[in-house]
């Protein structure tokens, strides 16, 4: 087992996998995607108060969650990085930080043309809203500090850190202005409570996610892939892995 | 560690470290006053605009009031971070610091003590004076300047950890905003907020005593990963 | 005391040097030379523990330290291109504030003395932006001069220097060495050393190198 | 001079020297395109601050708005103009300027243009997307993006002046930029009050033309105070 | 070419030299020498036209000239203490500037050649900032290759150098005296120049100094 975790931290190995698991992930993302769109488009009745507006929740409530998640996972990394000084976890990291952004952007763009409808504005100060907004804006500060750093041992090291105090800091704000000013719908999925959503509903939003949640896999480790062959050109491995490509 | 190893950091040492960065900063912040009063003046000019400007009624002025002053406080602090540790940096200075045996945390910490006596203090000694403009009573203003105590070293603490992250990097000011306004965006809401719980009857409690655990929490954790970010800088 | 082991440093794509050993002895002087870009000054800061190698490790005392070991911070004194002078504290007063970072117990009139030394006493009280070149890295002499620190790693210590200041380069490297004292320092021109105390070491014969 | 002299610097000189100011300090401000985004970021998140401090109605906010985007342009040309001459200072740049055969005027022209580029105008274009947010309407928009096309160059040429006289930082030049700094309240006193006029259904030309007589004023006056505090600095 | 009447530096209450006066003719290369905080580098700045001489004249062409005089814009190249390096370009946009500022007409490959010259041909295109602190001294070396300015006024030129950079310098300095160009450095160091070109000047001999 441990054998094995080391075998896959080091970024020779994780190469090939993250090749074939990408494939893999890239597949399932179009299946499930084209399912949930069937599912949320056609399948799903017409709200009776929201119309058909409330269709976006099937974008919107999926990027939501992911622009969350891939902030921890990012954090997660960021840690190891910074605490064992792996190449590969800080690899990740800056892998990480593009679809985290794009997640987050687009919650924000749906939200805000849901609320149009709904709320009769594109925005307010409201605790989901601010704090997927400053969401949006450390990492696309992640980004920003990265390209700014010429030497990428230091970006992984500063980035980590960034990523860390980023992570005690989007709670604080969440609950900050939770307490503060409350518009946004509380959550409506939980374990313990009865489902308030319909059925079909909640199944186009669960295979929605598992599609948005599998781009984001494979993207990342596509990405990944990019930046292991961009940092370790110089390194004979990735030499010999380029050469034969460039010749086909 | 061997026996033999250097003891750990002590109250003593810890203590004549911050003492010694404080210090430094502040002595060479007083050489150049000007610095000093560009900033006041930065942050008396912002407050006076709003109400010179657009001329508004007196509730307008009183709603607007506490975002002003602490969006005003937020920008002062920005607008010197730059400088908080590019000198040393530029100098040698930092790597003279981070190698010296005494506790980095601690040193830095006195940086941070300093940046907050040269632009947060005076900024919440000025802000109840300034406040009067805006329409706010006795009370509001005690409460504010309460709140600008306790939120103010955040500011500077929060920010010193940009500043550090930044050093070496293209782009200096504004690249620095980016990364530090989120994560001030906590304390403006909790210190704005807590005027405006006054106005509307409520009390201030609450936020203030969010406000103070946020900087114990600062105060507790910046230290360290200043430190952190001033070793990634020198590396 | 200092050993190295096998070690290398990286910058960008390109290898400065690699498989870099040595051990150095209590009085001894390794003098590092080779052309521009050799990474005299890259291998200096690794062993001042402000960077980590890309391989290998460093010894100190026997132990291996990592970048910023508290027992290496007890020893080092580390005098690079940066001057670490602020130019609106006076000669007397930068020299005061590094002492007492240094943990070194030195009162005013030592300070005077240090200062009189590298002939400074005149200019002891001006800011030091008004200080000429070499004046300035006077002021980094008298620093080692009250100095207890057993390592002294000095990067091109000789620069600005006139003959008087490095006579008393010299007298101050003697009486570390013959303290029991260590030094690294680079320099592309022969260093003030007694002979007997010195190391040197080529970088351009290290392999791995490809400058340029 | 004798007739052997040098030319007077012509017209294709001046914009030569211009050109070649302008072209280096926009290369180095923009050295990666992501720094372009940092910037325009920078001052989304500066202009979203104060709703964030103060959740007010839709007319406070219409209130705020030209004041906020004012504020955001001033903290925008004061966090990087100091760095403009200071660095170019502190690395020898500056010297080598000042000696070259070029019109120094016209050289610090181009340094000024480069900061107005890369402050004042992304700003001013900004500003009436972000204006939406403070419940601004299409004339009031127009209005302040006017105002901020002839307020933010004279904030950068003005700024230039304080930054160049503060350079060797002798106590009397760091007095005079205290000096020049108040200069910026009127500039943005009237800006501010250009969209109040058109909001109060009055005319805002008398602000619009006083923006632009002081630009003008400060077009021809500032290179030449700056070209002579450049020369001071270095002696 | 060059003159000086009883010139005169005074800096805070000390008198650094007075009454100096010299011609420098066409080839010829002044070299400044003397102890730290004589007035070197203050001379230095006075001929390029940066400062004012407190008393005395400066004459350039035979006629006298004040600071930032336009003719001796014209004519003089002037690397000092400071790199005037932008860390955010790479050493060919930091060179290409340079000229540009000069008004020197020198294109793309004229501008590699010289950096070739100084053997920064491989570190061409990274950011000066990475550059040790010799190859960015040599990206000045580049400079000068590229200039056609009659008056070079180079405080401190060795500073950094190893010994290839020497021997560019070298090269250079010959060429230029060669081409009737005129020289005026300050060094602590021999510098590499013909002796028959050599004016040695001496500062510790000039009166009014009282130095330390
Ligand atoms: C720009 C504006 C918006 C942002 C940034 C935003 C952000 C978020 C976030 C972060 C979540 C996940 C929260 C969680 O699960 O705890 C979420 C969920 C959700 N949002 Fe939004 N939202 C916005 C606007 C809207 C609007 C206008 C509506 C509809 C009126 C809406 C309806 C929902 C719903 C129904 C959920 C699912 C909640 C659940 O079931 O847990 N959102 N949103
Ligand atoms: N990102 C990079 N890409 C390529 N080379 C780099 C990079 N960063 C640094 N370098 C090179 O690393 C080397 C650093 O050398 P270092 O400063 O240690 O040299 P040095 O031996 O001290 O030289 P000097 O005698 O000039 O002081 C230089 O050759 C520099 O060009
Ligand atoms: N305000 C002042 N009061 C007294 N002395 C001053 C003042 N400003 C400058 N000086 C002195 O003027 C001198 C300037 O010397 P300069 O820099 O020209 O020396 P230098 O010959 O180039 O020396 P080096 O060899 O060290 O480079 C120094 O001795 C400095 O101490
Ligand atoms: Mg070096
Ligand atoms: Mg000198």
């Amino acid at each position: 087992m441990i054998v094995n975790w080391y075998r896959y931290s080091s970024p020779i190995s994780f190469y090939p996998l993250a090749g074939r698991l990408a494939r893999v992930f890239g597949v399932l993302a179009v299946v499930f995607t084209l399912a949930g769109l069937y599912i949320g488009l056609i399948v799903a009745p017409t709200d009776a108060t929201q119309g058909d507006a409330y269709r976006i929740i099937f974008l919107h409530v999926p990027t939501a969650w992911m622009a969350m998640f891939i902030y921890l996972v990012m954090a997660f990394w960021s840690a190891l990085a910074l605490g064992f000084n792996t190449r590969l976890s800080a690899m990740m990291a800056q892998a990480l930080a593009p679809t985290g952004a794009l997640m987050a952007a687009l919650a924000l763009w749906s939200g805000a043309f849901w609320g149009r409808p709904t709320w009769g504005t594109y925005w307010a100060w409201d605790a989901r809203m601010t704090s997927t907004l400053i969401l949006l804006f450390l990492y696309l500060g992640i980004i920003a500090l990265r390209n700014a750093i010429d030497d990428p041992r230091r970006a992984d090291r500063a980035c980590a850190l960034l990523a860390l105090v980023g992570a005690v800091n989007v709670p604080i704000i969440y609950f900050s202005v939770q307490w503060w000013n409350t518009l946004h719908q509380g959550s409506s999925i939980s374990l313990t409570a009865a489902p308030k959503m319909a059925m079909t509903m909640l199944e186009g939003l669960l295979v929605m996610t598992a599609g948005v949640w599998s781009y984001c896999i494979a993207v990342t480790l596509a990405r990944v892939r990019a930046i292991i062959v961009e940092r370790e050109r110089g390194a004979g491995w990735v030499a010999s892995l380029i050469a034969p490509q460039g010749a086909r | 560690m061997s026996p033999t190893a250097v003891p750990q950091p002590d109250a003593a040492s810890v203590s004549a470290a911050f003492a010694w960065a404080l210090g430094r900063d502040l002595r060479i912040a007083l050489r150049s006053k000007a610095e000093l009063g560009v900033q006041l003046m930065f942050y008396v000019i912002v407050v006076s605009l709003f109400p010179l400007a657009s001329s508004p009624s007196r509730e307008v002025l009183a709603t607007l009031g506490p975002g002003v002053l602490w969006t005003a406080a937020l920008l002062a602090s920005l607008l010197s971070l730059p400088r908080l540790f590019a000198a040393d940096f530029g100098d040698g200075t930092l790597e003279q610091i981070a190698l010296s045996p005494r506790p980095l945390p601690a040193l830095v910490s006195g940086k941070m003590a300093a940046h907050w006596l040269t632009t947060g203090l005076p900024v919440a000694v000025l802000a109840p004076l300034l406040g009067e403009q805006y329409a706010m009573d006795g009370t509001e203003l005690w409460i504010l300047a309460a709140a600008l105590l306790l939120g103010t070293p955040i500011l500077s603490l929060l920010g010193a950890i940009g500043a550090t992250l930044t050093l070496g990097a293209r782009g200096g000011g504004s690249l620095l905003a980016l990364l530090v306004l989120p994560l001030y965006a906590p304390v403006l809401i909790f210190g704005a907020g807590a005027v405006d719980a006054v106005r509307s009857g409520l009390s201030a409690g609450p936020q203030l005593s969010l406000l103070a655990a946020g900087l114990l929490l600062a105060l507790v954790g910046t230290p360290f990963a200043v430190a952190a970010a001033v070793r990634i800088a020198l590396d | 005391m200092l050993e190295t082991r096998s070690l290398a440093a990286r910058r960008g794509f390109a290898t400065l040097f690699q498989g870099l050993g040595f051990a150095l002895a209590a009085g001894e002087a390794l003098v590092v030379s080779g052309p521009n870009g050799c990474g005299k000054t890259t291998l200096l800061r690794m062993l001042a523990g402000l960077s980590a190698p890309a391989e290998g490790e460093i010894c100190w005392d026997g132990a291996s330290v990592r970048p910023f070991d508290a027992k290496l911070r007890e020893a080092v004194a580390f005098n690079g291109h940066l001057p670490a002078l602020k130019d609106e504290l006076t000669a007397f007063e930068n020299l005061a504030a590094w002492t007492t970072l240094e943990n070194e117990r030195a009162d005013a009139q030592a300070i005077d003395r240090a200062l009189a030394d590298v002939a400074l006493a005149r200019r002891a009280r001006i800011p030091a932006r008004a200080l000429s070149q070499g004046q300035r890295r006077r002021i980094g002499l008298a620093r080692l001069s009250l100095s207890r620190r057993r390592l002294w790693i000095l990067d091109e210590p000789l620069t600005a220097l006139d003959s008087d200041g490095v006579e008393v380069l010299e007298t101050l490297l003697a009486a570390h060495l013959e303290g029991g004292g260590l030094v690294v320092a680079a320099s592309h021109q022969a260093l003030p050393v007694p002979t007997a105390n010195l190391r040197p070491l080529d970088l351009a014969t290290v392999p791995g190198g490809s400058h340029g």
